[in-house]
Order: structure tokens, then C-alpha cells, then sequence
């Protein structure tokens, strides 16, 4: 077993472990840190697969914008007393259906699918530079378009949080 | 072996050799990530312990007091019989709190200042990884810690608490922007992220004289939101004391209250050694381009000497500030955040690049 | 326009008071001769207090262990708190006489308030300020305290 | 699919949140009880639950003879204790018709304005404190430490000092009163610069200030808001200009007055009233008359049946000390009617719709001291 064998057993523990306690658990603020453990410990895989830009920016959105902004709406909205009621039977059942059914479709394309074995000579990074020349290129391979969509979106969703919140006070 | 203390690559790959010669390769990799793990924590503690001296030196002789100074020399060790103290107090049992959370709280503070201490150099060939986006890596570690306030104010069934970590969330989450737009201004002009490609392109000058205004701009911005990032006065509303009692932290004793404490120093540290390195040159001495003769005796100076001289100087500028100003109240926080610090910085940006592209800098 | 050049100046003003706040701790910090705290025990042999001092009520006794009090009690109705208790004993005097003495002069320390009017009150100044200070004890009762000394004796020309 | 919608809807605008601010609180300044209701942030209103220091002085009164009710004036507002001393020395030799030696008026003023500066530094610095700037505490205690001491030499006690009794004083001053006292102006005058450039000019501290917990004139009139609190709603109630005592009506000084009554007029008034005093205190320092420091009294006081009533400006306000005597030796009735109490009544008034953070600000800026308010 290789060191990094053993860390991909740790982090696929970590996320087996705390995506079943996220779950689970009845109380809502420690199923938002169990999913900020989940996150983390992604963040981990794709620094063990060199995806360093991609582990920063899932540290830095998920784990450091998404679970606080949702850990933050639990502050306001929740009461430390407060537990989830119990799911009844009725509830479940449905779940683990689509659970299953989701398991299984995932699981058999994983299966089917050839990977192509190649060795990666361990110098060889994704280069932050390339990331950085295609999200603002225009030509076959860029991304300028669905950046500015997207920021387009942002704008959009800011300026609508803006007029919710100036709304309450009169 | 060759060691010198300007250049610990080779002693590192000395350390590398010897291990990989004398263990399976499994083995060797597991020790050498204790021995950096032990060194860092070692370090972690050391520095805290010593920051906490320091401020509370600095603090009484801008008090005109003396400060501690009955535990040995000059109350050296002041902080170390606080820490038998803190040890040896109870850990008193909240009722009705969110125990698990509770607990865990000030270990995910802890974590994320610890985590971000491995990406910076102290000097040449000594940091513990050298990544190529370092800079973002320590924006997203340190962003990690606002969660453990957050747990820790909530689980604390306190309502002081939950005041404390709901103004420390909406501090941190809008100071972020400022700490790492004020920091893209540097990254437009090193035009690289690592924290090893940064100080080798100070050798022919800092960076906050080479980019000048927008640089300096930068740079107060930055001591600003970072000083507000960190928790600290006079943006230390999350444990504002004369309002909130102790905010956060409220409920925690001993050991678990240290840990909130020693987080603080320690982010301190971290911000302040990034602002010594990302403005300051880092370990980089003192270098004025075409001045070889000037260049060579600066050279002599160690870099270890260098790097922790400009980040006590900086913490030292946080510390006159915290001990000068009163307190901000929330919204002023935000105001100053959303009208002042975030425009400043996005108009000193578009300066920066300008001045990079058409050559201006140094 | 007036309105952005408000907020230029508004910065401009804002980052001047702070930098003269942060003059004066400046200039504090690198003047440690203006320090001014006392390093109380390390100073204690050569801390002296002011003469009028009002640190407990003490009874001069002189060399013969005489002191001048009568034991009149007016000191016990002039106090406030009841903190003074004056315990009289009578003696034979040679001529037959039985006379009036004190026997005990009780100094509560624990309820006395310094407001001075005993010592103020007394016609003999038989009591006066001592400038001891440091009363702190473990057990209360030591804070209960006999003015007068063992076996003394009033001075003879003192006359009620 | 109905349960989650309904979740969120729960209305945690119209929750009211209440917290306990004291009994022990590091900005109550003592032992007092707010129950602040708020939303969110926002202060809705607020109870103020006194009595946790009460100690009945004013029933201990009854049963105490004139000279030993002043030491139980002391314990009130403990730091004018000089100014409440002041008043019941002033009420006896009142009711008595004693005409006191002018050497012991011109005395008793130099003290009284001595003892309001004190009183103001140490309320300087604990709204530094409040305020969140920890270095405000220790120069106004450095400060106010150098007046104690001309208190201590003088008098021997550097808090509850009981100086003064009814007729005259307890002794006479120290005969390097005057030098100390000179000494002391010259120093303060220099470093009351580094109040203004610390605090009082700093942006920081203006923004929280200005504008926050407005008291309008008609207000402070009807809840009786006296002393700078008072003036800085425009407020003319200073007793030492309308109803001269001491050598007051001899010295030149200004009554200053503010418009706005928010907490930075009332912080600017006592800045303003260190400073008066001081040209006070310059004015009579040199000019003590010669004379007894005592004038002749009886050794038993006693009232002349009948009502009395005194009032004198305590560094917080009005104090009045009423008395029904029954021409025994101790009052039958005694009532003060403390500057403070007043004071803290106004608190939920000014402080509704404010944020908790000025709160703090609006409390230091009364200036109340907890021991006055219970009694």
C-alpha cells in the first residue's frame, strides 16, 4: 500500500461516514457540519489527485462559503432545543427506492466505463495559467461566454437579494 | 551535509535523502510527514505563546504600565504559567448545549489556522509545501475558521454567544472579498501564485515599493480586513467584551477557551507573515535594484532574520491599533466593508493592471 | 459631484483623527519613563504614606506602656458603626476612693468606615490615625483588636 | 411537501429575543440589571431592575446623629463624595443659621470642583472602555490617581473621604494643598490633549456617538435629567449658576448648554466641565482666605423642628438632601433625591430602536453609578 492509497482510504471513509451521518443526524446544525467534514475531505481527494485550483475553490466555496452561508440561516431560523421529528415509514421507503435506483445507475456506468490506465509523472500539475487564459478566451476551447453568462446570473440574484431586503423595512 | 541558514534546501534534501536511504519509501513518507507535523505544532505553540507575551508587553507600554513582570525575567513566562492554568481549569458542562458541536468548535478554529501555516515560506526552501496557488490555498483554509465561531457561539446556548457569532459571521464572510481582492492586486503584479515564485520576484525589491500607490493601497487595505478577518480591535465585535461579555466564546473554559485564544495569535501571525511576504518581500532582504555592493551586505542578514522582523513589525501595527481605537459597531463594520474598502479595491485593481500593463512598476 | 468629493475628504479626515490617535499610544509606548505604576511589594521598605493617612485607629503608648486614654466613651457614641467598645474596670485608689479606669479599649477594624469622628471626638487624643494599611488577614477575628496593651496605664497628668 | 414550505415562514422578525445585561455585565458599571428586549440587534425596550445594592441609607439616616449621617453620604455616589457631603454640612449649618468661615466655603468649592474632575476622569475612562478603546481606562485612572493623592495627603482617604462636617471641615488642608493643586492643573491641562486626540477627535468614537440616543429638552425636563446629561439637551440646571452655594456666585464659569442631546453632546459636556473647573479652581486657588477652618458648633447637633431641604450639583446632577426633623439629634425623615436615579430612568426612552452596541455607548454616556440609584 502506497502513502497515497491510505489517504484515498481515509478521505473515502471520511465522505462514506459523514455523508450517512448528514443524513441521519435529526439535528440540523450538526448535519451542516457533517457535510462541511464531507466537503473538506473532497476537497482533500482533489489535492491527492493534484487538482490543487479545483481543491482551493471547493474548499473556498463549499466548504467555506456554502456550509457557512447555510450554517448562518440555521443560526437565524433555528433554536439550539429544536430536533427533527423521526421519518415515518412513508418517507423512507421512497427514499431508499431512489437511493437504490441512483446507486445503481451510477455505479454500473463507473462499471462499464473503460479508464484508460495512465501514469502521471508526479511534477506534472494542471496549470493555473491554462485555467486562467480559457475562462476569459473566446475561441473554440473557451469559456468567455458561459463566464459572462454566468456573472450575468450573480448580478441578477444580488440585485433581486438587494430588493428583498430593502422591501421588509418599509 | 551542507547546511546554511540562507538556503535550507539542501539541508531539507539531506533530511529527504537520509530517510528514503533508511526506511521503506512508505515508512520514510509517514515519518517525514510527523517530523513536519511535530515542527509545525512545536512552532504553533511556541509563536503563541510568545505573541501573547508580546501583546500584552506592547499593550501596558502604550498603557504606561510594565506589564507581567513577576514570572522570571521581565514576566517571560508569564503566558507559560497561564497555560498550566488554562490546563489545569475545569471544563464546565453547559447545560442544554449541542455538546458534540460544543467540543468540536474550537478544534476547527484551531485547524484552520494550522492549516494555513504549511503554505508559508519562512525561508528559503523551508515551508512545508510550495503550491502553486498558495496564495488561494491560505484564502480558502483560513475561510474554514469562521465555522467553528459560528458552531461555537450556537452550541453554546447563550444568547451573548449567538449574538457574538452571528456578527462575527456576516464580519468575516464580507471582510473575505477585501482580504482577497487587496491580495489579487499583488497577484496582478507578481503574475503568480505561489508563495515561492512571490518572494523570488522581490530579490530586485518588494513588491509595495515596486507596484508604489496601488501597492500601498493595497497593503492598508489588507492590514484592515485582515486585522477584521482575524477577530481583533477594533473590529473585535464577535467577542466585543464591554457588550457581549466574551461573545463566542462566553462559555468556554480552560483548555478549549485556550484554544479559541491561541487561534486568534495564530491567525495574527498567519495574515501577518502573508503580508510580509506578499508586500514585503518575505524573507527576501532588503533590495535596491543596480546596487550589488548595498544588495551584497543586506545578503549577510539571515532571511529567517528578515522574515520574522517584518512580521512582528506588522503584528506590532496590529497591536497598536487594536490598543488605540475604540470599537466599530456593526453596521459601521459593513458600512466600511461595502463603501469604502470593497470600491477602493476594486478601482486600485484596475489601476494595478493598467500600471502592469503598460510597464509602470519598478 | 459635491457628494464624491465628500467622500475623498470624508476618508481623508476619517484616516487623519485615527493617525493622531495612534500618535499619542505611539508616543507612549516609546517613552517608558513615563510609566507610572508601583511595584508595591518590591517597594514596600521604601513606600511611605502621607502623614494623615487614615489607616486604623491605634493608641500611642509611651516608653512607661502608658497611654492617655480615660475610657470615657465618647468615642464609642461618636461612632457610627459600633466599632468601638470600651470595656471599664474600677480600682481602689489609695485614698479610698474607687475610681473609674479603662479596662479595654476594642477596636473592631472589620466594621470601622474611617470617617474619624472618634479621634475628632476624644478630649484627651488619647486615639490617633495609624498608617499601617495592609489589613488583610485569614481569619476575621484577628480584625478585633485591643487598643490598649497589656497591664498599662493611664498617664497621670491626663484629668477627666 | 407542505411541512417544508411552512419551515421557514415561522416568524422570527416579530420574536422578541430578551437578554439579562447584569447583574453582572463588564458594562453596567456595578451591580444592574437590564433586561434588554431585542430584535435582532435592536434594542425594543429595555427594564431596568435596581435594588441590588440597596443598602437603606437613607433609613440608617434616621437613626445617626448629623455628623455621622456624612459618611453614609459618602457611600452614595462615591465618586462626588465630597459634593454629597457637601450638601448635608450645607442643609445643618442651614437649618442651624451657623454662618460658616469663608475660609471653609472657598475650601469647600476648591474640593467639590477637585472632586468633579475626578469624577469625570473616571468617567472618561470607562467609557473609553465602553467604547471598546482599553487604553482610555488607564490614562484617565493615571490622571485621576494624581488627584487622589492631593486628596490622600490632605485628607487621608483617597475615596470615601468624609472631610467635611457640619460647621466646617474635619481638619484644616495640607499645607502643600495649594502647591499639589497648581501642580496638578498645569499637568492635566496638558494631558486632557491626549483625550481629545484619542478619543474625542477619532472618527471611530464620533460615528457611534453622534446622533445616537437623542434626548430632547422637553424630555430631560419631564423625566428630570440633570447635570451634563441634562445640559447637553439645552437643559439649563445648573444649580451651581441658578442657586449659588460655596463661592460660586464669586467665580467666573461658564454654564455650557448643548442643542442635539445625543451621546456626543453629553460626552463633550463633561470634557467641557473639566475645564471650567479647572479655571474655577485657578480663580479661588490663590485667594483662600486666612481664618478658622471650624466654625463654633454645639457638641450635640441638633435640627430645629420643621422641613429642610438643600440642593447642590453633584458631578452627575442634582442632589437634594430633604430632611423633616423632629428637633431631636438625628433626622426624622431624610430623603436624597439622587442625581442618578433620574439619570437611569431616561435610559429606555433614548436607548429604543438603538443597536445593543450603543446601548453600552448611551449608558456610559449617563454616567450613572449604581450605588446612587439604589441607595
Amino acid at each position: 500500500m502506497t502513502p497515497n492509497q491510505l489517504m484515498f482510504a481515509i478521505f473515502s471513509a471520511v465522505i462514506i461516514i459523514f455523508s450517512i451521518l448528514t443524513v441521519t443526524s435529526r439535528r440540523i446544525l450538526r448535519a451542516a457540519t457533517f457535510l462541511l467534514f464531507v466537503l473538506v475531505a473532497t476537497g482533500g481527494m482533489y489535492f491527492l489527485l493534484r487538482f490543487n485550483f479545483l481543491a482551493a475553490i471547493q474548499l473556498t466555496l463549499y466548504a467555506g462559503g456554502i456550509v457557512v452561508l447555510i450554517i448562518f440561516s440555521i443560526l437565524l431560523t433555528s433554536h439550539i432545543g429544536e430536533k427533527l421529528e423521526k421519518p415515518g415509514l412513508k418517507k423512507i421507503i421512497p427514499a431508499f427506492v431512489a437511493a437504490g435506483v441512483g446507486a445503481v445507475v451510477t455505479i454500473s456506468t463507473i462499471l462499464q466505463h473503460n479508464f484508460p490506465v495512465e501514469v502521471i509523472s508526479g511534477s506534472e500539475r494542471t496549470d493555473i495559467r491554462l485555467i486562467a487564459k480559457s475562462l476569459i478566451s473566446v475561441e473554440k476551447f473557451g469559456y468567455a461566454l458561459p463566464f459572462e453568462v454566468i456573472s450575468i446570473l450573480l448580478l441578477a440574484a444580488m440585485v433581486g437579494a438587494i430588493i428583498l431586503a430593502k422591501k421588509r423595512k418599509d | 551535509m551542507n547546511f546554511s541558514i540562507y538556503d535550507f534546501t539542501s539541508f531539507n534534501q539531506w533530511i529527504d535523502k537520509f530517510l528514503f536511504d533508511n526506511l521503506p519509501a512508505f515508512w520514510a513518507i509517514v515519518v517525514e510527514m510527523t517530523i513536519i507535523g511535530l515542527v509545525v505544532l512545536l512552532f504553533y505553540a511556541l509563536v503563541g505563546l510568545f505573541l501573547v507575551y508580546a501583546e500584552r508587553k506592547v499593550c501596558a507600554f502604550m498603557q504606561n504600565r510594565v506589564g507581567p513582570n513577576r514570572v522570571g525575567p521581565y514576566g517571560f513566562f508569564q503566558t507559560i504559567a497561564d497555560l498550566f492554568k488554562l490546563l489545569m481549569k475545569e471544563l464546565v458542562y453547559i447545560k442544554n448545549a449541542d455538546r458534540l458541536l460544543f467540543n468540536i468548535a474550537p478544534f476547527i478554529v484551531i485547524i484552520a489556522s494550522f492549516m494555513a501555516i504549511a503554505a508559508i515560506p519562512f525561508a528559503k526552501g523551508l515551508h512545508a509545501i510550495d503550491f502553486d496557488i498558495g496564495i488561494l490555498y491560505v484564502i480558502a483554509v483560513s475561510s474554514l475558521g469562521v465555522v467553528g465561531i459560528l458552531l461555537a457561539g450556537w452550541s453554546s446556548n447563550n444568547k451573548y454567544s449567538l449574538i457574538g457569532a452571528m456578527r462575527s459571521g456576516a464580519q468575516i464572510v464580507s471582510y473575505e472579498l477585501s482580504v482577497g481582492l487587496s491580495l489579487i492586486t499583488i497577484i496582478i503584479l507578481a503574475g503568480t501564485m505561489q508563495f515561492s515564485a512571490i518572494v523570488e520576484g522581490q530579490a530586485n525589491g518588494w513588491f509595495i515599493f515596486k507596484g508604489h500607490i496601488p501597492a500601498f493601497i493595497a497593503f492598508i487595505v489588507f492590514l484592515i480586513s485582515s486585522t477584521a478577518e482575524t477577530n481583533r480591535g477594533p473590529f473585535d465585535l464577535a467577542e466585543a467584551e464591554s457588550e457581549l461579555t466574551a461573545g463566542f466564546h462566553t462559555e468556554y473554559s480552560g483548555i478549549k477557551f485556550a484554544f479559541f485564544f491561541l487561534a486568534e495569535y495564530m491567525n495574527m501571525f498567519i495574515v501577518a507573515s502573508i503580508a510580509a511576504t506578499v508586500f514585503w518581500g518575505g524573507w527576501m532582504p532588503f533590495h535596491v535594484g543596480g546596487w550589488a555592493g548595498f544588495n551584497h551586505i543586506m545578503d549577510f542578514i539571515p532571511p529567517l532574520v528578515w522574515y520574522f522582523g517584518k512580521t512582528f513589525f506588522i503584528i506590532w501595527i496590529m497591536m497598536w491599533i487594536k490598543w488605540t481605537f475604540p470599537r466599530l459597531r456593526i453596521d459601521q463594520l459593513l458600512t466600511l466593508e461595502w463603501k469604502y474598502l470593497l470600491p477602493i479595491n476594486l478601482v486600485n485593481i484596475l489601476i494595478m493592471a493598467f500600471i502592469v500593463l503598460m510597464g509602470w512598476h519598478f | 459631484m459635491n457628494s464624491f468629493f465628500k467622500y475623498f475628504t470624508d476618508i481623508f479626515y476619517a484616516v487623519k483623527s485615527l493617525l493622531t490617535g495612534m500618535k499619542v499610544t505611539g508616543r507612549y509606548f516609546f517613552s517608558p519613563w513615563e510609566i507610572v505604576t508601583q511595584q508595591y511589594p518590591e517597594n514596600r521598605k521604601t513606600l511611605k504614606m502621607y502623614d494623615r493617612f487614615k489607616g486604623e485607629v491605634i493608641m500611642p503608648h509611651n516608653e512607661h506602656n502608658e497611654h492617655r486614654c480615660t475610657g470615657c466613651g465618647i468615642c464609642e457614641t461618636a461612632c457610627p458603626n459600633g466599632s468601638i467598645e470600651i470595656l471599664q474596670a474600677k480600682i481602689d485608689m489609695p485614698d479610698g476612693k474607687k475610681k473609674r479606669i479603662i479596662d479595654k479599649h476594642i477596636y473592631h477594624l472589620d466594621m470601622c468606615t474611617f470617617c474619624g469622628l472618634c479621634i475628632k471626638s476624644c478630649p484627651s487624643e488619647a486615639i490617633v490615625w495609624g498608617q499601617e494599611f495592609e489589613h488583610a488577614v485569614f481569619d476575621r477575628s484577628k480584625l478585633t483588636k485591643i487598643l490598649n496593651k497589656p497591664g498599662s496605664s493611664i498617664i497621670k497628668d491626663i484629668v477627666e | 411537501m407542505k411541512e417544508i414550505i411552512n419551515l421557514p415562514v415561522k416568524n422570527v422578525e416579530e420574536e422578541e429575543y430578551h437578554i439579562n445585561m447584569g447583574p453582572q455585565h463588564p458594562s453596567t458599571h456595578g451591580v444592574l440589571r437590564l433586561v434588554v428586549s431585542l430584535q435582532g440587534e435592536i434594542v425594543k425596550s429595555l427594564k431596568p431592575h435596581c435594588g441590588y445594592i440597596h443598602r437603606g441609607i437613607e433609613k440608617m439616616c434616621e437613626k445617626d446623629t448629623y455628623p455621622q449621617i456624612i459618611h453614609l453620604t459618602d457611600r452614595m455616589d462615591y465618586l462626588s463624595a465630597h459634593i454629597n457631603n457637601h450638601a448635608v454640612c450645607m442643609l445643618v449649618e442651614k437649618a442651624l443659621e451657623v454662618e460658616v468661615p469663608e475660609r471653609v466655603t472657598y475650601i469647600r468649592t476648591i474640593i467639590d470642583e477637585l472632586n468633579r474632575i475626578a469624577s469625570h476622569q473616571l468617567w472618561w475612562c470607562s467609557f473609553g472602555m465602553d467604547m471598546g478603546g482599553l487604553t482610555c481606562f488607564f490614562y484617565g485612572l493615571r490622571d485621576r490617581e494624581k488627584i487622589l493623592d492631593i486628596f490622600e495627603e490632605s485628607f487621608g482617604s483617597r475615596l470615601l473621604h468624609s472631610y467635611y462636617t457640619p460647621g466646617g471641615l474635619m481638619m484644616d488642608i495640607h499645607p502643600d494643598f495649594q502647591k499639589n493643586v497648581k501642580a496638578f492643573i498645569k499637568y492635566f491641562r496638558k494631558k486632557i490633549k491626549d483625550y481629545d486626540d484619542l478619543l474625542t477627535g477619532n472618527i471611530i468614537m464620533q460615528l457611534r456617538t453622534k446622533g445616537v440616543g437623542i434626548l430632547t429638552k422637553e424630555d430631560a425636563i419631564s423625566y428630570g435629567v440633570t447635570g451634563p446629561s441634562g445640559r447637553a439637551s439645552g437643559f439649563a440646571c445648573d444649580v451651581r449658576k441658578h442657586h449659588p452655594y460655596g463661592v460660586y456666585d464669586k467665580t467666573e464659569f461658564k454654564e455650557i448648554l448643548g442643542t442635539k442631546g445625543d451621546t456626543f453632546e453629553r460626552y463633550m459636556m463633561r470634557m467641557h466641565e473639566m475645564l471650567e473647573s479647572m479655571k474655577i479652581i485657578e480663580q479661588l486657588i490663590d485667594n483662600i482666605p486666612a481664618g478658622d477652618y471650624k466654625a463654633k458648633m454645639k457638641a450635640v447637633i441638633k435640627l430645629p423642628a420643621g422641613e429642610y431641604f438643600q440642593r447642590v450639583e453633584a458631578a452627575r446632577g442634582e442632589l437634594g438632601v430633604y430632611v423633616v426633623s423632629d428637633g431631636n439629634k438625628s433626622p426624622y425623615r431624610m430623603k436624597f433625591r439622587s442625581p442618578n436615579f433620574s439619570n437611569l430612568s431616561v435610559l429606555d426612552h433614548i436607548s429604543r430602536g438603538c443597536k445593543i452596541a450603543d446601548l453600552v455607548a448611551i449608558g456610559g454616556s449617563l454616567d450613572y453609578v449604581i450605588p446612587d440609584i439604589d441607595r
